[in-house]
């Protein structure tokens, strides 16, 4: 979905949006692909009634969104050669991301997890950026076959991560060097307001909505 | 007397626009958004004796006109509320402000509240004996006539402050409850604290809600509130603030007509940020429409049908 | 047996699917729409032991994703029923129907229920004490467990047929109430009847219900219902039917994961004469998104959070 | 409004349809003012939330609504001359009344009250269809001053009327002969199902919806 409106409240990667949608009474936070001038590009997967009445909506459709909310990715410490690992619905992120790596002239390697080739997408997109990209599929039906964790690559200075629990796990156990996690959580304002996403971490406890979606890997509370 | 204002147990409000405990914070995000001293007050995040992380995840459900919460009190302590938070609050909010207190136990209450009274900016308690998502305290004080009593005569032993208490909804007969308190000495009595509500995921056959149940809230419950806030203003002399759904300037004085002194508005702060700012903005104009001159006049104004 | 069929207290329905008492009449008004014995049953309109006009009006209130009623109960009386509404209903419904009893004393609900009992047709009493609309009876049974469970031994005593007692959303703790309610015979239980809410006109400063106050209902209730039925299916052994804003196939499905084994569909008749039809017919697919092979296994089946 | 559909259910003058309206609950009850084909007009006023959304409907917008409502009018005891009293938002389903008695050949008087000159509507189409109009307004801005009751002819076979409780009350004392009166009530169905609307008559209790809502001067039971 693109979207045409005032950007200037978004700043880094990882930020997420939260969409009012008619009918609904919570707002949708989707994270942040892309942003060019005043377009802003949201991927998302339908999962539920909501994200299937955006699917539906037409071109030319007015929304209201919150934008610029959450922390993002700190871009300050991807050192020269930053990996970004990607699964599934948290790859969009991770394409801003890259953007703005490689616009500080990193070598950024991507790799992306997926379960079987009909669901792989945006390799492509990183690609045409620059990005050296290796794709996994649990089947094998794309790329190499297996978790991220059987496609990382030998040596990387940093990391950046978006995708779901398991996959967490797995990469925190596998990666050499620290890095940033993006967390999904449910939400009720997605501002900070209503601790309905609060997480315990080494550090307190933490509001994915405001004080994450990203946290660095060393403030991280595993528990399972 | 501007037009706007009322009288909040012996506290002059601007308007009487209060946005909820638990829906606010203590204040800051929402000051970051607007300029939050265009409020009447707002009632602060729900704080306890000890620190609390509150619920698991999720903690927060989906409903048609409404979402169902299980937050659980997560707050950082009185000691800590005292030290850090309303130093800060004190920096973006200028008027008193309501300090919402939550217990297990009558001493806890009592502890909280006579910490909180000292408080320069503590315009008034707001004794939550109502908290759905807490077990072996929070609403079970507030679904006894008794217990909701004693809690009342503990707190105000300790404090000077008015003394509002936040009654459940979930009970047979509200305005027996809102009685006892008044006997044992409350200042006024707000209501209604949420519905008791479940959703259950058709995905995986979990309740959405980590914790199975939680508080239901939003326009979906205005109805009930309402009548609740009709039925307890009619049985106690004592002030009632109204809120539940409340998430217009008509539902503000809809509340009112029914008996309501001031209102809280809770939700909707959470789906729309300035929901409270532009509720306030929006009373003149919705007041010239209904003939209403002075909000002060309207309080329990509604005609036997 | 069919994938959508369940038992109920011994009979069996080609679906969970039952209209609720009150949105139905005695069926004719929607026979005229679609062929009715689609339905697993209906619940007819309450009948007492004599005629009631019910309310003044108005009767109804809009509200934010529901509505207020304030019928009353009006219906001709228990003898009218059986000598003129049934035998037009067998006209158009040729399956076992629910008949649905109020009262005004013990005596009554035992009297009404012993004549209804009679008639073929019914295959069950569901007993009501728990509407909100009418003064001195009615809810007041259904609020306190001894009052409640004496209407069930007097009506159990007099009649053959399974008997279902409607709860009252109304109260502290409902399951209470239902286990007053097994443990002097009933056969199963039935809630939520609808909340108590209100609402006021900001022209006339009246209530919108001549009555002031009245029965909420629609999908504004529902988690409400649905935490409601989850804490009694848990509380009793004898079978749960759930109501309470039901107006898809999922929320049938929701209900039944929470322990109800027929869904009874009240305003949503009201606003779509089709619905009950329309979620008896979307009821396959949506079992095979979720992958429920058949709904008779599904009852109660939700997982701890 | 104008609206094109199956109108193949609407049959009696002073029947009504219910309209569903996004983000209202319960539907909304507006008399037939006129059907010609697949055509359907509707007139009504910006009274509350429902009308003043029903009013800011762009031409195009599809509606879903329930057909066919009520008894409607019973034009067989009409006679050679009936006579039509509209009072303000009264006056709609009487066009069609007039329309389908002209059709009859019967000469068709119609008396419409309005409060004052600036409320006065349809005037114009009853005079176009051929019937002989007299208005009446409160403040004498616009035709006959006074009320419906001081403009009435002095002969006519009987009468059909729709408009508020006041004109209802004055005309019922006011007529010569029998007629028809059409009832407003808060509805839940508009079918017949929840007795939202019923009320009392000399003949039993009637639903202003399925029963009515146009009842016999001969039934219908004055309160106060």
């Amino acid at each position: 979905m693109r979207l045409r409106g005032d950007t200037a409240a978004i700043g880094n990667p990882g930020e997420f949006v939260n969409l009012r949608l008619d009918g609904f009474y919570l707002r949708r936070p989707i994270s942040v692909c892309d942003v060019e001038g005043d377009v802003l590009t949201l991927i998302y997967k339908v999962v539920g009634k909501g994200t299937e009445a955006m699917s539906e909506m037409t071109p030319g459709t007015g929304l209201m969104l919150l934008t610029g909310l959450g922390n993002g990715y700190d871009l300050s410490l991807s050192g020269d050669s930053p990996l970004l690992v990607g699964g599934g619905v948290g790859v969009p992120p991770l394409y801003l991301l890259a953007k703005r790596l490689l616009a500080q002239g990193k070598h950024v390697r991507v790799v992306l997890g997926f379960n079987t080739a009909d669901e792989v997408f945006y390799q492509d997109e990183f690609r045409a950026l620059g990005c050296d990209v290796t794709v996994a599929t649990v089947d094998g039906s794309c790329g190499v076959k297996g978790f991220v964790t059987d496609a990382l690559p030998k040596d990387y200075t940093y990391f950046y991560t978006c995708g779901p629990m398991p996959m967490f796990r797995a990469l925190n156990k596998a990666v050499k060097t620290s890095g940033q996690f993006s967390f999904e959580e449910r939400m009720g304002c997605g501002f900070g307001a209503c601790m309905g996403c609060s997480c315990q971490t080494l550090f307190g406890s933490k509001r994915i909505c405001k004080d994450g979606p990203v946290l660095k890997k060393e403030e991280i509370l595993w528990t399972d | 007397m501007d037009r706007l204002s009322v009288n909040l147990c012996g506290i002059t409000l601007d308007n009487p626009v209060i946005p909820a405990s638990g829906t606010f914070g203590y204040g800051y995000e929402f000051a970051e958004i607007y300029d939050i001293n265009c409020l009447g007050t707002f009632s602060f995040k729900g704080t306890t004796k000890q620190p609390r992380f509150g619920n698991p995840t999720p903690r927060i459900a989906e409903c048609t006109a409404g979402m169902i919460n299980a937050v659980g009190l997560q707050n950082p302590g009185v000691e800590k509320v005292i030290a850090e938070e309303l130093p800060r609050l004190k920096q973006v909010f200028h008027k008193p402000v309501m300090a919402n207190v939550s217990g297990f136990s009558v001493e806890d209450y009592a502890f909280t509240c006579e910490q909180l009274d000292k408080e320069e900016q503590v315009g008034w308690l707001e004794v939550n004996v109502s908290c759905p998502n807490v077990h072996g305290g929070g609403m079970s004080f507030g679904t006894r006539p008794e217990a909701a009593a004693e809690v009342t005569r503990a707190v105000k032993a300790v404090t000077t402050k008015p003394v509002i208490i936040k009654l459940s909804p979930n009970v047979t007969d509200i305005t027996e409850i809102a009685k006892a308190c008044e006997a044992a000495g409350a200042d006024g009595i707000s209501l209604i604290n949420t519905l008791l509500g479940m959703r259950i995921d058709l995905k995986t056959r979990r309740p959405v809600i980590a914790n199975t149940m939680g508080g239901f809230s939003g326009p979906a419950i205005f109805p009930v509130a309402l009548r609740m806030v009709y039925q307890v203003a009619r049985a106690v002399k004592i002030p009632v603030v109204g809120m539940g759904g409340v998430s217009s300037a008509e539902d503000v004085l809809e509340m009112m007509l029914a008996g309501a002194t001031a209102v809280e508005i809770g939700a909707q702060n959470l789906v729309d940020p300035m929901a409270s700012k532009r509720i306030i903005d929006a009373l003149p104009a919705v007041m010239d429409r209904y003939h209403i001159n002075s909000l002060s006049e309207i309080t329990g104004g509604v005609k036997n049908g």
